[in-house]
């Protein structure tokens, strides 16, 4: 029963933060926090545990099922970890924004539908959290309105179509298999025709390729990260994006089953390479889009689509490394993009709203934990040795060149090359070079926001040095799939082919940095200058003369720019203006006058009457 | 040569007979006549002739209107010629040092700047830094 | 190398590193300049000497002033100087630097560098032929050997003065000094 | 395992600054100039250590030792004709990735200074990389995918066994497009565009002096080395000491004379080069690869 009780928690919790915002904000704000503590410790307590189905409601004949396993269980904790986070961090962020106990009850809410969705263990209890989920994030990114506003309709858009993609699939499974639970379905489904297997996946894959913002899906994603509130934003890339990856897991191998996923081949060519093309596209091209920005969260948004790609090319590829990869790049690169939409909040907090990149420059001497943070997360999203990405890429580098698909692999790699540019520019225009002169007087950001900075910069190198940890978990779900076990240790992997050994890295790099350190030292010692002091062929320039950060990769655009656009965006915009027009064209008819309508009515009726005698009255 | 109160329409039927580069704008420090002669370089690419246009104006109240409305490019010369001349351009946007590093009492350009003089002044009276005995 | 050498090595690397890597920085203020460039290529060939040209204050420590100094230029020639790290000498090249020269009563060259900053040799000529930086690259190392190339530390003691002088020509001077400077109640 | 650990650097250390110093005499030789001695890299790093620097904070110390923590490390990695002790490690992925330590860090600590040039050094080195990485990659790929291995070394006793994979069948492309870029790698004349004395003031080196630029001139040895090696290790199957030192050199002394007689290249002409034939190649090579067994 704990699971029943956990999710009326994370309801409940939501509701009483609204009402108790009514009585003090202190209160609401400490209960808040409270909740989503309680919801994470919660969760934890139940690793390991698995398979406990038990039936909450009873729904036209159908019971609702709720369960945990590896994989829930893999998801719930890092939703619950982000919420609290998320939660903490919006404490002095929010602080003076209007209408918060809405604000609160949202985010909680949020949190309890993604925990709702895993633990769901039939299909209409995870469509019900789906849509609470869909619908309480369009409240959250349209929540500052003005821009909000249409970002949050370009997602509640496309989100809807999702929605209804999965509603049919899962009418139509119903019709078939005259169950929901996804277990029955599962052994159900061997039974089904392939064609009928693919029409299956493919509806589901248009919901989850909506929601995990794969490449021609993906245009609600940019302006819904950059509208929407900073913590909210985190929440939005780290954890809900990646529910759509939770449902290709789900659909993919625990709905059609491992071994028939990769037998489709048969029929058309090879289901899961397309999947694993898109991927690679989805990787491409977002990173190359991402270093024209310069809005310090539209970055990242861009980042948000392609670092979903090597989910979705691991995930897709699907030898037990690759999937292996794919998952727990979900976890590290939810964990460096939260901490880079924290350091970016806290730079936006102290800076007054600004994150125009353009305007920005030198805070690390002013904010050195926001500075800390973005260049861990930087290193966690290009994947640098030792940060807990590096491990994930390996995987799926090592897969795919293993399994001769080298043309995946460079665009994988490409894309690596492309993140580095583009966040180099994002730390650099941020924390790096000259700070303007009205950011002189900045102080350091509060507590609240460094507590969560500080734990998930911890939390990368931690699961960079150590990649057992979250690689044991992971190793059971691949396991409950039905593929071969990983030999994983502490620190790496081991396999025929190449090992990883973390700690081996590691202690290169700290020897050899401590030798460094050691000449280094033995060096004169340094004078230290202000960045005034600095060479200028011979002039003195005071503050603020001094910026070199717009159009950071002039050069590079001037090659690559006419080929960098987002034509699904395009596309979908003519689109929405076909469809403008067309319904423009409809309310001509419908005008208002009442008198159209007599017109009308009456000559319907004729026509009926016309119908109805067959033209023989004439 | 040209009137001072005129120089500007004279500049303006000029450059608009097809002399429409300026070249340079220059100063002549005629002392002894107690004049200053203002000179106009212009020039014109399709005929690929020079003009010379003097103009001449008292040097105790050194004013002129500007060239600016008629050449933009007249602001460099005209600031270079305030600041060594003491010359001031009527409407002109901008009269701010562009060359000197100093101020001077006397603009250094004018012919009754004693350069030995200043120089005994300002740079000889500068003492050496001796070393240690 | 004989061993007279390699002992003088193991002694004093500092001074003896120091003489063989000359790394200059060029102020290309007048004529002089134009001397340079043969220094560098082929033809007399300076790299062979360790002096090598480089772009940036802070890497170098052989400053040349080759010519006139105009009070323009004397702010950066300061500002540079002070960019660059000790141990360091400055050059004065042609007699513009050391008198003035053909300069001497203009009203805007300042006459002798060596108020203004520590010179440690000069080069005379109007403007010095290539070898004559040879003759001063090969003067400067004895100098050197010696411990009479001390233009930076006279100028760390004798700051105040320095800084007087300095801005008695280009007034306050935006940068903050860069030795602090005891305020003795003037 | 110990004496390798400690020998490997060292020969690493004396190699890359002897490759300096005969990378000045060489073009010295080809100006028709004496050139300096070879040990004028020594002179110069044991002046420079001597020197007082100027330091622009944490960051600013911290940056550089990471850059040359880094290329430390991709030794350790990298085999050195035969010489490897942490091979069981990840093999080529992880010195792609390892190598990225360099730029970076270089970059880090310029960064701090907030100087424009140190900028504008940083951003054309990083558009530079982007240039050489598209091949390099499908070079990378290619090997590994002929060979069906990330280990160098297996990579390298493979090819004792078959010939120098430069010469052999389906990987000539990869070697030809490797030397095509081998100039923009190692960082010398057509794409020094980063460290552009006369446009930037030497670009990300600006504000570095005493120890800092000495530390950055031994990261630049070892990038050199590092370079050459991979080269060596990839395509002219490795050898005992004394032949891979003379294959290094060879390839060394091709690449110096590429850069004494070339102009500097801007930054989108080198992004353009390096996207058009040495990648083309790179590509036909890697779709050879794949389809010759």
């Amino acid at each position: 029963m704990t699971l029943k009780i956990l999710l009326l928690t994370a309801f409940g919790g939501a509701f009483v933060t609204y009402f108790l915002g009514k009585v003090s904000s202190k209160l609401r704000n400490y209960f808040a926090v409270f909740v989503s503590l309680t919801l994470f410790v919660a969760v934890a307590c139940l690793y390991g545990k698995s398979a406990e189905n038990f039936s909450y409601f009873k729904f036209f004949g159908n019971t609702l099922v709720l369960r945990v396993n590896s994989l829930s269980w893999f998801f719930a904790a890092a939703v619950s970890a982000f919420g609290a986070l998320s939660v903490i961090f919006s404490l002095d962020y929010m602080k003076g924004k209007e209408n918060l106990d809405f604000y609160y009850m949202m985010m909680l809410l949020v949190n309890a539908a993604m925990l709702g969705i895993v633990f769901a263990a039939d299909l209409v209890s995870f469509f019900v959290f789906w849509e609470i989920m869909s619908w309480s994030t369009f409240l959250l990114i349209s929540y500052s309105g003005k821009n909000a506003l249409p970002a949050g309709i370009k997602y509640i858009v496309m989100s809807l179509i999702g929605s209804m993609a999965m509603f049919f699939g899962i009418l139509s499974i119903y019709v078939n298999f005259h169950t929901l639970i996804i277990s029955e379905i599962a052994r159900g489904i061997v039974s089904a025709s392939s064609g009928y297997k693919i029409f299956i996946l493919v509806l589901f894959g248009v919901t989850f390729g909506i929601k995990s913002a794969v490449m021609p899906l993906h245009t609600w994603l940019p302006d819904a990260y950059t509208e929407s509130p900073t913590p909210f934003s985190a929440v939005l890339s780290g954890m809900l994006t990646r529910m759509g990856v939770y449902g290709f897991l789900l659909f993919f191998y625990v709905v059609a089953g491992a071994s028939f996923f990769f037998d489709i081949d048969a029929g058309i060519s090879k289901f899961n390479y397309i999947l694993c093309w898109l991927g690679a596209i989805t990787i491409v091209i977002p990173t190359f889009i991402a270093m024209l920005q310069n809005d310090a969260k539209k970055l990242l948004a861009w980042h948000g689509i392609g670092q979903g790609g090597y989910m979705i090319l691991g995930i897709a590829f699907g030898t037990s490394l690759g999937l292996a990869g794919g998952i727990l790049h979900t976890l590290n690169y939810s964990i460096c993009i939260v901490l880079l939409f924290m350091s970016v909040g806290a730079v936006e907090y102290r800076c007054g709203g600004v994150r125009d990149l353009n305007s920005l420059g030198g805070l690390i001497k002013k904010m050195p934990v926001a500075f800390a943070g973005a260049l861990l997360g930087i290193s966690g999203l290009i994947g640098l040795p030792l940060t807990n990405s590096f491990v994930s890429k390996w995987l799926i580098y090592k897969t795919l060149i293993l399994k001769s698909h080298p043309f995946l692999a460079f665009a994988a790699l490409i894309g690596t090359w492309g993140t580095i540019l583009s966040v180099y520019k994002f730390l650099h225009n941020n924390f790096l070079g000259e700070l303007p002169e009205k950011y002189e007087n900045i102080r350091k950001s509060p507590v609240s926001m460094q507590i969560p900075i500080i734990i998930l910069s911890s939390a990368i190198l931690l699961f960079g040095i150590l990649p057992g940890i979250p690689l044991k978990v992971i190793n059971t779900i691949i396991t409950s799939f039905g593929f071969n076990s990983l030999n994983v240790n502490l620190w790496g992997i081991a396999s025929e082919t190449g090992t990883l050994n973390t700690i081996n890295i590691f202690t290169a790099i700290l020897i050899a940095g401590s030798v460094i350190w050691m000449l280094f030292r033995v060096g004169k010692k340094s004078f230290p200058v202000t960045q005034d002091d600095n060479y200028a062929a011979g002039a003195y320039v005071p503050a603020g003369k001094y910026n070199y950060t717009a159009d950071f990769y002039a050069p590079l655009f001037k090659i690559v720019k006419p080929y960098l656009m987002d034509f699904a965006d395009k596309f979908f915009g003519w689109l929405c203006r076909v469809f403008t027009g067309f319904s423009e064209g409809v309310r001509k008819i419908y005008a208002g006058d009442v008198g159209y309508y007599v017109l009308y009515i009456l000559f319907f009726a004729a026509l009926l009457f016309f119908v109805q005698s067959g033209g023989k009255s004439w | 040569m040209a009137k001072k109160e005129e120089i500007l329409n004279v500049l303006k039927s000029f450059r608009d007979k097809g002399y429409d580069h300026l070249e340079m704008v220059s100063c002549v420090d005629r002392i002894k006549e107690n004049k200053f002669e203002i000179v106009y370089i212009l020039s014109s690419y399709g005929e690929n002739e020079t003009v010379i246009l003097k103009t001449a104006i008292s040097r105790e109240n050194p004013q002129i209107p500007s060239a600016i409305p008629v050449f933009e490019n007249a602001e460099p010369y005209e600031r270079e010629l305030h600041e060594l001349f003491g010359i001031d351009f009527e409407g002109h946007p901008r009269l701010t040092p562009l060359l000197l590093e100093r101020k001077y009492k006397i603009p250094p350009f004018r012919k009754d700047f004693d350069t030995r003089k200043y120089v005994k002044e300002v740079f000889d009276e500068i003492p050496f830094i001796e070393d240690k005995k | 190398m004989d061993r007279n050498k390699i002992s003088k090595w193991l002694k004093e690397p500092d001074k003896m590193s120091g003489k063989y890597s000359l790394w200059a920085l060029y102020f290309c203020t007048g004529c002089g300049i134009i001397e340079v460039p043969p220094v560098l290529t082929s033809r007399w060939d300076a790299e062979r000497f360790g002096v090598i040209p480089v772009a940036t204050p802070r890497q170098a420590n052989l400053f040349l002033i080759t010519g006139y100094v105009s009070v323009k230029t004397l702010r950066a020639i300061i500002r540079s100087y002070e960019q660059m790290p000790e141990p360091k000498y400055v050059v004065g090249f042609g007699s513009c630097p050391i008198n003035g020269g053909m300069y001497w009563d203009s009203y805007n060259t300042i006459k002798h560098l060596d108020k203004y900053i520590p010179v440690d040799g000069w080069i005379a000529g109007c403007p010095p032929r290539p070898e004559a930086i040879f003759v001063a690259v090969t003067h400067l190392w004895t100098l050197i050997d010696k411990g009479m190339a001390k233009g930076y530390v006279k100028y760390r003691e004798k700051y105040e003065l320095y800084r007087r002088n300095q801005e008695k020509v280009l007034g306050t001077l935006e940068w903050p000094p860069l030795f602090p400077i005891k305020d003795d109640g003037k | 395992m110990v004496i390798k650990l400690i020998a490997l650097p060292l020969i690493a250390f004396v190699i890359g600054i002897f490759f300096l110093g005969l990378f000045r005499k060489i073009t010295a030789r080809i100006h028709r100039r004496y050139g300096p001695p070879l040990t004028q890299p020594v002179i110069d790093i044991i002046k420079l250590f001597y020197q007082k620097s100027v330091s622009h904070g944490r960051l600013f110390d911290f940056g550089i030792i990471v850059s040359l923590a880094g290329s430390l490390a991709v030794i350790l990695f990298l085999p050195f004709a035969g010489i490897c002790p942490l091979e069981s490690s990840g093999g080529l992925l992880v010195i792609a990735y390892l190598l990225l330590f360099a730029p970076l860090g270089i970059a880090l600590s310029g960064g701090e200074a907030a100087n424009p040039n140190i900028s504008i050094g940083i951003s054309r080195k990083l558009i530079l990389s982007l240039g050489y990485e598209v091949p390099l990659i499908l070079i990378l790929l290619a090997v590994m995918t002929h060979y069906k291995t990330i280990s160098i070394a297996q990579i390298v006793s493979m090819q004792q066994k078959t010939g120098w994979a430069v010469f052999s069948a389906p990987l000539f492309l990869s070697g030809i497009s490797y030397i095509l870029i081998l100039p923009a790698m190692l960082g010398v004349r057509p794409f020094d565009i980063a460290s552009a004395p006369q446009e930037i003031s030497s670009g990300v080196k600006v504000e570095y002096g005493g120890k800092f630029l000495a530390l950055a001139t031994i990261e630049h040895a070892f990038h050199l080395f590092i370079g050459i090696s991979l080269f060596v290790n990839l395509f002219l199957g490795g050898g005992n000491v004394f032949v891979f030192f003379l294959k290094m050199i060879f390839v060394f002394i091709a690449g110096v004379f590429v850069h004494s007689v070339f102009p500097r290249f801007r930054t989108e002409q080198a992004v353009k080069y390096l996207w058009g034939w040495p990648a083309l190649i790179a590509l036909l090579g890697l779709v050879l690869a794949v389809t010759v067994k």
